[in-house]
């Protein structure tokens, strides 16, 4: 990791965390009301997304199959409010609630998971791939771990085009022991390339629990094996994911290099459509739903007198009623035209 | 007589053998308490324990390097690899290593494991775990390469593949596992179907169609059609396994009916089927009254949406429509 | 007229794209300092400096992906995988991820990269070192596949696929690089030869061969040979590309000649030859008057020693004596 | 890595050592006369094997390239003097040094360098595909990183087959950015597999220095990724070489599991058989030379009045005389027959 100068020196206001045994601004409070409830709203959106695709699935209307974010919505959420619109990430498999928090549109996501043409890809994607790249949301990504070279290529252009962007690459647990998580990371901090290689630790990947998949206790002490810097944060805490990556955003745009930050998480659903779930108790899952990230989150905000309780529910309703006209969008949307099945492979 | 199902042939086969030699083990990914993916090693875990069903972090290069070199020092592996797509992931594992081990050092090791995958399409999982790749392992030489199209093929050609000892990739198809249309009596001992023999799925004498693994059933279907409306009587030859391949048996066919369709799942660009049609021409020229036709992928990866998809893999009616065409019996669209 | 090598046409034309466009850099391992391991790109880490001649650590699947992600961010690389062997690592991020996330985003993204890449044996580098694996790139959608057999081919088709929107793999060979039997007046200026037309590289009546990369420069020399010794008048069609595959040219050859022999380095089974043999036997059966033959790679790895290397690579006189087989001239010994 | 009781209690006589911050038990004093100058004789075989194969490349007499390991031989004659001749090794393209310290017939090897059908591998493999699996060596490899999944599943059989037996992977610096490395010792340290992976960090992978793809000082920190034990040691001393790697395969073998040993050293020669080394300097070559492992040993053994200088000018002219011998024999070898060139594809 390179030595930058820290971001800006503290004024008499600032406030400093201990996250981790990391010290990290308290960014949160620069926030205007409006962007607070933003990232609230952002949350119910993925959220209300993606129980109408739980509906969808059930009711038969998911030709293929989905992974759903239901729990893990601070994640993402968090950390791209603190990003900018033009810098870039990349996602997984379990993809929607990114696509979302960076920006896109829900009536024409949802009609690419009915396999419209409408949809983002035209319906030649799904739910596993679908990209906003106009919104700097180059894709999600079916191969597990596939976008971390990706990622790593736009930090690149970031750097050789010294356009002030960053990238925050999104991955799983399981994605950690992918033989291009090594490489891409190794390659990134040699280059002190601006990236911020987000792992969102859910406790599983697919069936293996993380401690019969990994030998460490904490993921983000693989930093040690590249040089870089890296952090483990409760990823269910909307604002402490925010803090860090804002703190790591700074410092990657003044030229630190990569960093790698674990966040704590944890999935409510099966892994995808057809899951049993044998290897975890409903306690388990239980007891991580009593840290739901957006009651703790909605909490704050009222307990900070930003909102009352009837405004959470307001909003709420909000998203549900713009759930409800993308689920009208998507399935009044046209099917494509089996003729173009061969259109889009070649520019 | 009982009658199973695909993935119940796949897994008794397993069971079996894995009963009768302790230096066989699974090694793939989420295929102990999960059972696989697909479900195929469900109850595995319980009889054989953990150390025989060995769970695995996501790492399809390392599955096959540790299947290979466990291989080589006296074990026999059975690694899956979850979707075929993911072959790419450990290709320099299959193709500089495994396959070419034996070769390299002069014929003084064996490397006997086989790669146990799931290919194909019609599961509207899109571009990246719907493909048919077996034309990239069947061009590389020390492999070979088995495609089972039914239960009874499924259990047979997976304990050779087992006994081989040679690396064996072993790819089934997800929409044959538990589709209960295609259940068939098997044998409830254990029993193997050589590697490198086709099979003759239905006689007939008017047109030889050669196809593999699913596409073997949407031609039977295909044929029975062809059978009612026009008296055309197709012979199915099931290639079973693509390397080695049985090309005496697609020969005696074709010398019969003279007029020969390929079938198969991949894009037609550069598929298995060219080496098919290429070995005919070369060897069969003066036994084909026509051009040899292939019905294939289209060139595009497979897409998500359930109408492209169909357009895409080559379905019953672009089987019968592409044959009624070769053989004049309509203009019928390609 | 100056004439250069193919390795000094290759590197000229990364120069000159370099110097007209920023967006151009390489990516590599022993690009820099070292100039690559075949010496093409020596200068020009001191013309372009460490920030465009990327000189990565040992991992070929993250050169790739690095590229695809600056591609679609604004950037056109050059990535080098040092041998075409370890493609073989990068298979994922190759054929998963660069080749279909145009199709599977709906249109919504352009991947320019070019891989360039040394293919092919006669070097004594055996099996890890030697392989021509062109067929398994040919038959993944959304790649192109160039194959430039000289040094004017290199430059004209190199810019091309440098200017082109795709993921374009561009496999060089090791014997053409700094042989002086090749070289070759290449005009000084940049200049495209388009991907997707092949060229008929010595026209002729009698016989069509269609070649590939090296083996065009055997199948010239045999074709000379033929003409001297038999006063027999081959065609040698070069593909250029495999991926778009010009299979009109390769008709309207085959038309005039009736006769068609494919010739290329990697191993017969299933190699990329097997596409040419199948759409020409779909497209212009009526015009042949013989089995098409194919004289490729023996079935198996590339071995070290010199005497197994050259029977396992296709040689002039293997090329000339299959030919005389075919054309009745000889029972010369395939 | 697993907890185990460390090697046998020391005896009164027993000297540990601090090595890298570990301590270690100095068990080259437990070995014999004969066997302290079976690992002289080595090294010298080692080193003159090469000399020939360096007079065979400029005498234009190898068909395909050689990578020579002069410079390096402490490393394999060491650590594969400290296994039992049960245990296997894999080996890398630079695997002459390996194979011969694991026990190899000279003749048969000069023979596969010349493409002899009396060679190892029959004129199949070549320099970079020399292997020995009766005698324990699984074999050269071509890929960078190539064997160490194939050591790895070495390992797991000795651990399925509980046949007490452990597994030397060696491999260079540039392999340990590769991706395998990464899913292999993952995989190794969760089921506590007996290998050693042994990194032989020669300063360069090809050209490049390993300062520029690596942004770590010690290779062996990598251990902090794995939950395993590392060291980082002088592998130009054979006796520490030896010492370290008595130590771990002890403990492999008593169910510790996987370990990342550093051992560095030097090349003296080039990558390759063409190389104009551009990227190093004279100066450092001679300075390295200036620690040469066998000079360095020879002068050990010598003060320890083991030896006389006479004796280990001896031991070198045996050597000599035996390499003449293998160039006879690889000489007079008659070539494969062509026709054998798709025999041994399948078994
Ligand atoms: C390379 C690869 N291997 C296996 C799979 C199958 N698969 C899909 S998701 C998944 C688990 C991923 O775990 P993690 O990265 O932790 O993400 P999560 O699903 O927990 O969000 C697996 C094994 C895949 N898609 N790609
Ligand atoms: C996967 C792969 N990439 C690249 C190469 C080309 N290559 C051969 S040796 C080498 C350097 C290896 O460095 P290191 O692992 O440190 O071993 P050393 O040569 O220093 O002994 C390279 C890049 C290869 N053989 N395999
Ligand atoms: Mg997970
Ligand atoms: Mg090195």
């Amino acid at each position: 990791m390179k030595k930058v100068k820290g971001i800006n020196k503290a004024s008499k206001k600032e406030k400093f965390l201990d996250i981790d045994g990391h010290k990290i601004r308290d960014s949160f409070p620069d926030l205007g009301r409006e962007e607070k409830i933003g990232i609230l709203r952002t949350m119910y959106r993925i959220r209300h997304f993606e129980f109408q695709t739980e509906q969808f699935i059930i009711r038969g209307m998911i030709h293929g199959t989905c992974h759903l974010y239901i729990g893990e919505e601070a994640s993402a959420t968090g950390a791209i409010a603190a990003i900018g619109p033009k810098d870039y990430i990349t996602s997984t498999h379990r993809g929607h609630g990114h696509c979302i928090a960076k920006g896109a549109n829900l009536n024409i996501m949802m009609a690419e998971l009915l396999g419209k043409k409408t949809g983002y890809c035209k319906g030649k994607g799904g739910s596993m791939h679908i990209a906003d790249v106009g919104a700097g949301n180059l894709g999600a990504n079916g191969i597990v771990g596939g976008s971390i070279g990706i990622a790593t290529g736009a930090a690149l252009t970031c750097k050789m085009k010294k356009n002030g962007r960053i990238v925050i690459c999104f991955f799983g647990d399981g994605a950690a022991n992918r033989g291009n998580f090594h490489g891409a990371l190794n390659m990134a901090s040699i280059w002190d390339l601006p990236i911020i290689y987000l792992c969102e630790n859910n406790v599983y990947g697919m069936s293996t629990p993380v401690k019969e998949a990994f030998n460490i206790k904490r993921i983000s002490d693989r930093k040690y094996a590249y040089g870089i810097d890296g952090i483990t944060i409760d990823g269910n805490d909307v604002t402490e994911v925010y803090n860090t990556i804002s703190h790591y955003a700074s410092l990657c745009r003044k030229g630190m290099g990569p960093v790698l930050v674990e966040s704590l998480t944890y999935r409510y659903r099966g892994h995808s459509k057809s899951d049993a779930q044998v290897y975890r108790s409903k306690e388990e899952v239980k007891k991580w739903m009593e840290m739901d990230p957006i009651k703790r989150y909605a909490g704050r905000l009222i307990s900070e007198n930003l909102i009352t309780p009837e405004d959470d529910k307001q909003i709420e309703k909000e998203v549900i009623s713009e759930i409800a006209e993308a689920d009208r969008f998507a399935q009044d949307s046209p099917f494509p035209d089996p003729a173009d099945v061969e259109e889009d492979v070649y520019a | 007589m009982r009658e199973i199902t695909y993935l119940e042939a796949i897994r008794e086969a397993l069971q079996q053998k894995m009963r009768e030699d302790d230096s066989v083990y699974l090694i793939g990914e989420d295929i102990a308490e999960y059972g696989g993916a697909f479900g195929v090693t469900v109850g595995m875990l319980e009889e054989f324990g953990k150390e025989r069903i060995r769970n695995t972090p996501i790492s399809e290069e390392v599955i096959i390097g540790v299947a290979a070199g466990s291989a080589m020092t006296g074990m026999r592996p059975v690694a899956e690899i979850m979707f075929s797509d993911f072959i790419t992931i450990a290709m320099d594992d299959i193709a500089n290593q495994a396959a070419k081990i034996r070769y390299m050092f002069g014929g003084k090791a064996r490397v006997p494991i086989v790669i146990r995958t799931a290919g194909g399409g019609g599961t509207g999982a899109a571009g990246q775990h719907s493909q048919s790749l077996e034309a990239l392992l069947a061009h590389i030489p020390g492999l070979k390469v088995v495609m089972p199209s039914c239960p009874y093929d499924a259990k047979g050609l997976l304990l050779a593949s087992i006994n081989d000892d040679n690396p064996v990739v072993f790819i089934e198809h997800k929409l044959l596992y538990k589709n209960k249309k295609y259940i068939q009596h098997v044998p409830g001992e254990m029993y193997e179907i050589p590697l490198g023999k086709g099979d003759i799925k239905r006689k007939g004498k008017d047109l030889t169609i050669v196809a593999t693994s699913f596409m073997v059933q949407k031609s039977l279907d295909a044929a029975e059609d062809l059978k009612k409306e026009y008296n055309m009587d197709c012979e199915v030859v099931d290639l079973r396994t693509l390397r080695p391949l049985d090309i005496d048996l697609i020969l005696k066919s074709v010398n019969k009916t003279g007029k020969l369709a390929c079938v198969e799942e991949a894009p037609v660009f550069g598929g298995f089927m060219g080496e098919v049609a290429s070995q005919v021409t070369e060897k069969g020229f003066d036994m084909l009254d026509a051009p040899i036709i292939r019905i294939a992928g289209r060139n595009c990866p497979v897409p998500y949406s359930l109408v492209l998809e169909n357009e895409m893999i080559p379905g019953v009616e672009r089987i019968k429509s592409s044959i009624k065409k070769m053989a004049g019996l309509s203009q019928g669209k390609e």
